[in-house]
C-alpha cells in the first residue's frame, strides 16, 4: 500500500532499504505480517479520504499562514475584552524558556534525567505560594475552572460534605465547568449577590448554609470587576458552619491586594493565564490550587506535588510528593484524576513571576488601576452611559451600562468594531438584570490614548 | 567512535534555587507607568482599594536581573532532555516523536496567541476554520461523526466522554440505574479514574491469559446497570484485542455506550478505526499520536469523536460552517449538551500543530507513521528479547501493534536488581526510560513505544544501552547501585516524599522545616 | 549623575545598595573617582539628548512593532526580485537551530567550552566542500561581495599579479564592493560579454591577457541569468596565461549544475544566503571561498578555517587551522584582516545543507528551473514583451524586455505595486544597453497560480 | 552548596561527525514539486542546461531525516555556552554582555526578516525608519554628524574608514604622497592590518612606560605622508589616554584625518566621545556594546559615524528623510564617495537590536551601562590582583575604564603554568576566559571585561574560580595538566592545526588523509 519511494522527513525508517532490512531480522514479509491480530473485519476498507498531503514544508507554510492570516489580533485593534482570559504583557524572555526544546519536547522523565522540569515547577510553586501567602501549591491542573472545581471537591472529601455554594457573581463559564466537574457528586447551590454593590450578599448566604455545605465559593475580585472586601465576614460564617472556603483570585491582583490566605480563606485557587502566558484565543490557561501545609489538605489533591529531597553528593534532588494518591498509582482509590495538564505554563509563569518580582507585581497592580480607574471614570463621562453600578471598587474589569444610549451592546460593538476596537464582553445573555451592559477591561497594555480613543468612539456612537 | 555508545555526561550546572539568586532591588523588566494624566484623575490607584483588602507587604518573590532570570532558566533547561535531544522511546503509552519546528512557528504565530475568546467571530475565522477542518480530518481517521476539540489532555477526553454518558443516560431516563462503567486492567489508569470521579462505580476487568481483557468476565460483569465501557486497545502490552467487536457489541446489547481510550492511536491510522471497532464515541491524544509536543505535561487536547447520535451531547460549543453565509461560527446551542469541560474552547495552538501534522503527511502518510511505529515495536521487540533478563508475557502474540510491556523478572531474581535500577542507571547514557504504569501483573515492567520517528539507528544505540545495564546488573553491580554517575544530581532520597514531617512542596516549606541542607530545625 | 533609585533590568548592579559596596570594596567613594584618567576637556558636558527611553518592555514592543508594521513583507506581496538576494524557502529547522541561544549569544569560545560551534561550522565547511567538489572551504566572510573580492586578492597573492579581469555582466552591487576591496592594491579591468547570448563575450576576454593578470573572474549563472557553459574555454585561456580562474556561483544552483572546479576553477566563491538564509533586507548575507587541498591556497586564506584533530579520549576535537595567516595573530604580515563575520549563519547554511540533503538540492534546482522557465515562457507570450534575449538558458532569473510595450519598467513595477507584487528588477540603469528591461526572479516558493498572476497583470498593464 | 564554586560538567554527547550519521535514502525536508501544467511547459527543466554544466552526480550531502538533524545540532549546541549561560567576562576587547530577548522578536519577525532589498521603498519605511533613527542615536553617542550602517562587523568600520581616509585625500589630490597610516601597539590588530590591507604603509607606536602610546614616538612618526590615524582608546589596557587630543590634533594640523576604533566603548557613554577627542570618524560594534548578541562571530555591524566634512565620502547609500514627502529613502547621490564596503545596506537586525536596546535605556541607562562597567571592572581588578600569580603593568593608572589586560607572569615563574593552561582549566567551570590578542608584551596575559551585564555575585563566582585555578597551579599541578576534566572533550593535540600534512580542513580532506580515528592513509 505503500507509495514506492516515498520518503518522509518525519519518518526516517519510511527509506525502504532499512525496512528490507528490519523486517527481515524480525523474520516476516512485510508489515502486514505484524498486523495479524486484527481481523479483517476491523481493518479498514481503502485509505482514509483526506486531501493531498503538503508534504513540502514550504507549501505547508503558505496553507496554514493563510488560513492564519484571516484572524485579527488584539495587537492590530485595540482590545477590551477580558471575563476571564486578559491580555497582559507577555515577557519576552518567557516565550524564549518555554520555547526552549528541552522544555518543550520533554514530557515524563525521571528527576535523574529531567532534573530541569522539576526545579522549575518546585519553583513555579514555590513562587505561587508566596504570591497566595500558603504553603502549598500544585503543578498545574487545566485551567481554573478545574482548579475550582477540584478544590471544591477537596472540600468535600475533607469535610465529608456534598453540596457548595458558589457566588451568583462568579464567571458563568467557570461555572459551567465547575457544574460539570461536581455533577452528580457534589451538587450546587448559588447565592446572591447585592446588585448595587456588586459584592457578595451576606444576608441571603447566611440564610443557605446547612450542615450538608461543604464550601462557600466566591471569585476576588468577581467576575464583574468588584473587590471583595468581606472575605473575614464570609469566613467567619462558612467556618462556624464548619465549613471551607473556598476564594478563586486573579494572581496579577496579587502585588496590590491581599491572598484570600488573609481574610480566611481555606483553599485558594485561579487560573495563571495572566501571569505571562498568551490568551491562545482561551487556550493559554492553567489552573492553581493553593493551601496550608496540613496532610489532611495535602492528601486531597488529585495533582501533582514537586518536592525536594537530598541526594547523596548534597544536590537539590526533586520528585513527586504523595504519589499515592494520584491516579497514576491507584486507579481505584485516587483522588479524582490526574494527567496531562499545562506545566510548560507553569515554568511560564515562574519565568513571569521571577522577572516581575515583588516590585513588578506591586507595579502592575498599581498601573492597572490607575489606568481602569481612568478608563471608568472616562467612559462615565459620556451621555447615557454610566459605569457607577454596581458601585463597588474594580481591578481591571468594571461594568459599563449602555442601557440610557438607546443602542443593544451588539449594536455598539459592532460599531467598535469597524473602528477596529474590540469592545467589553457583551453582558447581556449571561446576566439579564444588567440589561444592556457590557464588562470592560483594562490591563497595564492599554495607554492613556487608547482609552481617549475608545472613549471618542463610545462618545460618536452613542451619539 | 566504535560501537553505539557514547561516552555521555549531562549537563551539571548544580544550579541554586531560584530562592538563592538574585539580590534586594535587582528588577527582571519594568511595567510601563501611569500617564501623569491619568495619575491627576486616578490618584495611585491603590489607595481607593478597600484597606481590609489592600496588600499589606509586598508578595516574597526573587529578586532578579533580566540576564540571571534567562541564565537560571537556561541552566534548568540544559538539565532536561525532551524529545529533540534523546531516543525518546522509553515512555511507553506516550507516543514521543518528531515535533516538526515549524508547526511551532504556527503556534507561536501572533495570529494564534493574540487572540482573545471573546472576540468576535468574524475576526476569528482562521483559528475556527482550523479547527473545523481538524474535525472533518478526525472523521476519516476515526470513522465517526463529530468533533469537540475541548478536552485538554486525554484524560480530560476521558473526562467529556464521562460526561457525555451520563447526559445520554440522563436523557434517556436511565441514568440513576446505569451507575457502572467496566474498564480493563491494562487500560491506562485514567479510564478507571475517571469515570470514578465521575461518579461512577467501575468495574475492572483482569486479563486473561493471552492478556487481553477476559471475555468471560466480561460477560458476568456487563449488565443493565452498565453505562459504558471504557477501553485502551490495544492496551500497553501491544496487544490488539481481535475480539473487541464482541464487547462492543455485548455493551450495545445492554444499552451501554462503547467509549474508546486512543489516547495512543499511533500504530493504527488508516489501519483500524473507532467506528469498525463499534465503539460510539472515541479520544485521541493530540500531543501523542499527532506529534504536538508534550511540553513538560501539557498543555495538551484530547480530541473527542462521537457518533452523529450523540451529536447533541457534546460539549459547548462546537465549531460550524454556516454554508450561506460562507462563515465558521461556534455554536453553542446544543440543549442536550453534557456541559463544559474546560473554559473557554479549547487549546488552539495544540489543534493547529495537529491539523498541520495530518496536512503535511496525507492519508499515506498517516498510514506510513503507523507501520513504521508497528515495524520499529517489533524490531525493537525482537531484539530486546535477545537481552538478557528481559522477558514478555502472552508469548502467543508474538507480534505486536506499536508498543510492548516487557518484564526484568528474571534479571530481578538473577541480580537483585529490577526495573527501578535500570531507570536510574540510564540517566547515565542521556537517555529516558519509564517503569509502566499500574498494574504491575508484570514483574518488574517496563514499557518501550519506539514510534516512527526513531531510526534503526536510534534503537540500535538504545539496545546497546538496555544491554549494557544488563551486562552490568550481572557484572558488576556497583556501577549500578550508585548510578546515577554521569547525570545532572545522585541518587536521590525518597523518603522525603511520603514522609508529612520531611516533605516540603514549596521552598517556604523547606525554610520552615529545614536550615543549611537539610538540618532538620 | 543616577537618577536615585532607577533600576535596571539589563543591569543587576544599577541597584544601589551593591554600588555602595564594590565602591568602597575598591577604595572610592563614586565611579567619578575611577574616570581619573579622562581630563574634563575630553568629558561630555550635559547629558546626551535622546528620546525618553521606553523602559517598560511593554511600551518597547508598541513602539518597535508599530515602526516595523510600516512594512510590507515578501510573504503579504508576491514577489519576483532577485539581482542577488533570494526569496528562498527557509526551513523552520535553521530558524530554531540558530535561534537557540547558546549558538546566538555565543562569540569566541574555545574549543574546550564552545565545542559545539566549532564543529558545526567544521561540518559546514565540510558540506559546502562537497557541494562545491573542493576540499577546503572557510568560515563564512562577510558576504558573496567580499568572498569575490578576497578571492581576486588571494589569486593576486599567488599569482604575484595584481590585475584582475571581471565580467561585464556580473552582478554591479558586487563589482562596487569588489572595485573598494581591491583599491589601490590590484587594478580591475572588465571584459565583453555577448548581447546574444548573455555569455562571456570569449574573443574579448582573449584580447585582454597580459602578463599581470593575475585572475579572471564571472560568475554563474551571470548576473542576468544566463547559465556560463564556456567554463573550460575560458579556464584553458586564464591558465595559458598563468593566471587563475576565479568563479562566483549560486550555491542553490549545484544540485543540478556542475561546481566550477569541475570546470577549471581555481577558486570557487559566492554567497551563501540561498541556503536557508531569509534575506534581511539584504543583511542576510555571508561569503564562502573554496579552493584545493593545496598549501599555497590555504596559506592564503584570511579567514578562519576550522579542523579537526585527536583529543586525548579520542573524541573530535577542534581548533584554527594555520592561525598564523590571520590578523588576529599577526597584525602587519597577516593576510588581509579577519573578524567578526558572519559565523552563525554558516551554521544556518550547515542545518539547511544538512536538511535538504542531495535529493532536496537537486529537486530545488530542478523545480526553480522547470517554474522559471515556465514563466519566461508564459512572460513571453504578452504582447510587447520579449523574454528571448539574451538567448542562453537561465536557472532562476531571466531578463524580460519590457522596450516594446512603451512603458518604462518603473511604471510597470508601480502598476504592479498597486496589484500587491513586486516586479522585476529594474535594469535600466546599471544596463542601459538593455533600455527598458527588468530581471525577473521564480524561486521554488512561487508557485503556478502565482506566475499566472503575475502574467495576467503584466498582459492588463501592457494592453 | 556552599560557597560559590559550582561542581560542573559540560554537556557530552560525544556527536558524532555529521556525515556519521543519517542514511542513504532519508529526507530533513521536502522541496515543492512542479504544478503538471508547468511540467507540460518546462518539461523536467534540466535538460535545457548545457550539459557541459549540468551536474552529473548528486553532491555529497548527509541524508537524514528532520528529527535527527535537529537532534544533532540541538546536540552541538548542549556543547556549547554562549552569554546566555555563563559568566561571560573572560572575553575582554568583546563586551559580552545580555541581550534581551524582547530583542530577539523583533529582528525574528518577518517584518525584518522577510524584506528585499530592492523592493520599492514605500514598502520599507519601517526599516529605513528604523536606521535613519540610529543614526540620529549616534549623533549624540559620538558627537559626530553622520551615519552609514553598511559594515558587517568592526574591522569592516574599520575598512570603511580606511577608504573614506583614501578617498578624502584622493579628493584632494594628496592620495599618492599620503601612504601611511599611524596606529598604536595595544589597539586592536584590525588597526593595523585593515589599513595595511587597504594599501598602507602602516607604522605601529609602541606603548610608553605608562602602557599609553609613545607621544614622543608619535611625533616622529607623523608627517606629510601621514593619511590618518587608527586609534583604540581606552586600548585593552583599559587606560584611557588623556593626552588623546594632543594625538589628534598633532595629526590634523600634518592633514591626516583621525580614525577612531570604538568597538569598545562600552565604558564611555555619555562620559568621553570622539567629538570631543577630536576624530573625524568612528566606528561603533553594535554586536558588542549596544547589545545585538554574537552568534559564533557575526553577523554583525560596524556602525561608522563620521564628521560633516566627510559626508560626501561615505559609502553608498545612506537614507535620508524627505521632510516635504514626509517618507525615508536611500541616496545614492555621495558623488565622492569611497564605494561600498558590503553587499547591498548593512545587516538590518542588527541595527534594529541596537536601536531597540538604546530606545529602552536612553540617556541615563546609557550612562549607567557604562558607570556600571566602570565599576564593575575596577571591582574585579581590585580583587583579581590578590590572586597569587596575577598582576598587571602599569601600576600608575590604578583605575581603569572598562577592561583590564592581566598578566600571570608571576604564575608561569612560580609554577609553569601560563595563561593557556589556565584558559584549559576553566572550562571544567562553566565559563569561558581569553588569552588576550597580540602583542604579548605583557607575558602570559589574559583581558578580563566584566560589562554592566554581570552582577556582583556573578564576579565573586568567576573570581572564586580563578582562584581555584591559581591555587591549583601552585599545589595540585597534575590537575592543570590534564584539564579540561568536566568538560565535553578533553585535551586536544594542536600539531593537526599548523602542520600541513596532518591538518584536515572538511571531512573530505579528513577521509583524503585518514582512516578509522586519525590513522594516516
Ligand atoms: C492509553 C492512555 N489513555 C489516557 C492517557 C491520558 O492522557 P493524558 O496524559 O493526556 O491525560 C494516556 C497517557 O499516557 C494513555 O496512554
Ligand atoms: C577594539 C576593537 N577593534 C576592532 C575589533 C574588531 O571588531 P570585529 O570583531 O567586529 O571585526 C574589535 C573586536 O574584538 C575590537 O575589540
Amino acid at each position: 500500500m505503500r507509495e514506492k519511494g516515498k520518503v518522509h522527513p518525519y519518518i526516517p525508517n519510511s527509506e525502504s532499504g532499512v525496512r528490507e532490512n528490519m523486517l527481515h531480522d524480525i523474520g516476516v514479509d512485510s508489515v502486514e505480517d505484524l498486523l495479524v491480530d486484527i481481523p479483517a473485519e476491523l481493518r479498514m476498507k481503502g485509505r482514509m479520504d483526506l486531501p493531498e498531503p503538503l508534504s513540502a514544508e514550504a507549501d505547508l507554510k503558505r496553507h496554514v499562514e493563510g488560513l492564519l492570516s484571516k484572524n485579527v489580533t488584539v495587537g492590530e485593534y485595540l482590545n477590551f475584552l477580558g471575563a476571564g482570559c486578559y491580555d497582559h504583557h507577555v515577557p519576552a524572555v518567557v516565550d524564549e524558556i518555554i520555547g526552549r526544546s528541552e522544555f518543550l519536547t520533554a514530557y515524563a522523565g525521571e528527576p535523574y534525567e529531567d532534573h530541569g522540569r522539576f526545579q522549575a515547577l518546585f519553583e513555579y510553586q514555590s513562587m505561587m505560594a508566596e504570591l497566595l501567602d500558603f504553603d502549598v501549591c500544585n503543578v498545574p491542573t487545566y485551567d481554573g475552572a478545574q482548579a475550582a472545581g477540584t478544590s471544591l471537591r477537596m472540600a468535600s472529601r475533607i469535610t465529608g460534605r456534598n453540596k457548595v455554594l458558589l457566588a451568583g457573581n462568579m464567571n458563568p463559564d467557570r461555572m459551567q465547568v465547575i457544574r460539570t466537574y461536581l455533577d452528580p457528586v457534589v451538587s450546587i447551590e448559588k447565592f446572591e449577590w447585592d446588585r448595587d454593590s456588586g459584592l457578595v450578599d451576606l444576608r441571603d448566604l447566611r440564610s443557605r448554609f446547612s450542615p450538608d455545605v461543604a464550601a462557600v465559593y466566591f471569585e476576588n475580585p468577581s467576575y464583574l470587576g468588584a473587590i471583595e472586601h468581606q472575605g473575614e465576614e464570609i469566613a467567619r460564617m462558612t467556618h462556624e458552619a464548619g465549613a471551607l472556603m473556598v476564594v478563586s483570585v486573579d494572581p496579577s491582583t496579587l502585588g496590590v491586594m491581599q491572598p484570600p490566605s488573609r481574610y480566611g480563606a481555606d483553599i485558594a485557587c485561579g487560573d495563571i493565564q495572566p501571569l505571562g502566558i498568551h490568551m491562545n484565543y482561551g487556550g493559554g490557561v492553567g489552573g492553581f490550587i493553593c493551601t496550608r501545609s496540613d496532610t489532611r489538605f495535602v492528601e486531597e489533591y488529585p495533582s501533582r506535588l514537586f518536592g525536594i529531597a537530598p541526594t547523596s553528593e548534597k544536590e537539590w534532588g526533586f520528585g513527586d510528593v504523595a504519589w499515592e494518591r494520584t491516579s497514576f498509582a491507584n486507579r481505584e482509590t485516587s483522588k479524582e484524576f490526574v494527567g496531562t495538564h499545562a506545566a510548560l505554563w507553569g515554568i511560564a509563569a515562574a519565568v513571569y513571576l521571577a522577572s516581575m518580582g515583588p516590585k513588578g507585581m506591586y507595579e502592575l497592580g498599581k498601573v492597572i488601576m490607575q489606568r481602569s480607574l481612568y478608563a471608568r471614570k472616562m467612559l462615565g463621562t459620556i451621555p447615557g452611559v454610566s459605569t457607577n453600578s454596581p458601585s463597588a471598587v474594580c481591578f481591571k474589569e468594571f461594568v459599563v451600562d449602555l442601557n440610557r444610549t438607546g443602542l443593544k451592546v451588539s449594536e455598539i460593538n459592532e460599531k467598535l468594531l469597524a473602528r477596529e476596537i474590540f469592545g467589553g464582553r457583551n453582558l447581556s445573555a449571561d446576566f439579564p438584570e444588567l440589561g444592556q451592559s457590557a464588562l470592560f477591561c483594562v490591563t497595564e497594555k492599554v495607554t492613556k490614548s487608547d482609552i481617549d480613543r475608545l472613549v471618542r468612539a463610545i462618545r460618536e456612537i452613542a451619539s | 567512535m566504535t560501537g553505539l555508545l557514547r561516552p555521555f555526561h549531562q549537563m551539571r550546572w548544580n544550579e541554586p534555587i531560584i530562592y538563592q539568586l538574585g539580590r534586594k532591588g535587582q528588577r527582571g523588566i519594568l511595567v510601563p507607568e501611569a500617564e501623569p494624566e491619568i495619575s491627576e484623575v486616578a490618584g495611585d490607584g491603590l489607595s481607593s482599594i478597600p484597606e481590609k483588602v489592600r496588600r499589606s507587604d509586598l508578595p516574597n518573590l526573587p529578586e532578579m536581573a533580566q540576564p540571571h532570570v534567562v541564565r537560571h532558566f537556561n541552566h534548568l533547561s540544559h538539565e532536561n532532555l525532551g524529545a529533540d535531544s534523546n531516543i525518546d522511546i522509553g515512555q511507553g503509552t506516550c507516543t514521543m516523536k518528531h515535533s516538526p519546528k515549524i508547526n511551532e512557528t504556527f503556534a507561536r504565530s501572533p495570529k494564534v496567541t493574540d487572540l482573545h475568546p471573546y472576540q468576535d467571530q468574524s475576526t476569528v475565522q482562521g483559528v475556527l476554520e482550523v479547527i473545523y477542518r481538524t474535525g472533518e480530518l478526525f472523521k476519516e481517521i476515526s470513522g465517526l461523526d463529530c468533533c469537540s476539540i475541548q478536552p485538554g489532555g486525554g484524560s480530560h477526553g476521558a473526562l467529556a466522554m464521562a460526561c457525555m454518558v451520563r447526559a445520554w443516560h440522563r436523557d434517556r431516563g436511565e441514568d440513576a440505574q446505569r451507575d457502572e462503567v467496566i474498564t480493563t486492567l491494562f487500560s491506562h489508569p485514567a479510564d478507571a479514574a475517571v469515570p470514578k470521579a465521575k461518579g461512577y462505580k467501575v468495574i475492572i476487568l483482569p486479563p486473561d491469559e493471552e492478556g487481553l481483557p477476559d471475555l468471560e468476565a466480561y460477560r458476568n460483569a456487563v449488565s443493565e446497570r452498565t453505562a459504558a465501557i471504557f477501553f485502551t486497545n490495544p492496551e500497553d502490552t501491544g496487544i490488539f484485542n481481535p475480539r473487541i467487536l464482541e464487547f462492543t457489541e455485548l455493551a450495545h446489547r445492554h444499552g451501554a455506550l462503547c467509549c474508546y481510550d486512543q489516547a495512543n492511536a499511533n500504530g493504527l491510522l488508516g489501519i483500524a478505526r473507532a467506528r469498525e471497532a463499534g465503539f460510539d464515541m472515541s479520544f485521541f491524544n493530540l500531543h501523542k499520536t499527532f506529534s504536538s509536543p508534550h511540553g513538560c505535561g501539557g498543555p495538551a487536547t484530547g480530541l473527542v469523536m462521537v457518533d452523529k447520535k450523540l451529536e447533541e451531547f457534546l460539549p459547548v460549543p462546537v465549531v460550524k460552517y454556516d454554508e450561506i453565509m460562507g462563515r465558521y461560527f461556534l455554536d453553542f446551542s446544543l440543549p442536550k449538551t453534557c456541559g463544559k469541560v474546560k473554559a473557554f474552547f479549547g487549546v488552539v495552538p495544540v489543534v493547529l500543530r495537529a491539523y498541520a501534522w495530518i496536512m503535511s503527511l496525507g492519508a499515506e502518510g498517516l498510514e506510513e507513521a503507523s507501520r513504521t511505529a508497528i515495524l520499529n515495536n517489533n524490531y525493537f521487540m525482537k531484539k530486546m528479547l535477545q537481552v538478557r533478563g528481559c522477558s514478555m508475557s502472552y508469548p502467543k502474540h508474538p507480534a505486536r501493534i506499536e508498543q510492548v510491556r516487557y518484564s526484568w523478572e528474571e534479571l530481578k531474581e538473577d541480580t537483585g536488581f529490577g526495573t527501578a535500577d535500570v531507570q536510574r542507571r540510564i540517566a547515565d547514557f542521556g537517555t529516558h526510560y519509564w517503569g509502566s504504569h499500574e498494574p504491575f501483573v508484570i514483574p518488574e515492567p517496563f514499557t518501550i513505544e519506539p514510534s516512527e520517528s526513531y531510526s534503526k539507528d536510534d534503537l540500535d544505540e538504545y539496545l546497546e544501552i538496555m544491554e549494557q545495564i544488563s551486562r552490568e546488573c550481572y557484572e558488576e553491580p556497583d556501577i549500578i547501585r550508585h548510578a546515577p554517575h554521569n547525570s545532572t544530581v545522585h541518587h536521590i532520597d525518597h523518603d522525603y516524599f511520603d514522609d508529612p514531617e520531611k516533605w516540603a512542596i514549596t521552598w517556604r516549606e523547606y525554610n520552615s522545616k529545614y536550615e543549611g541542607y537539610f538540618k532538620r530545625k
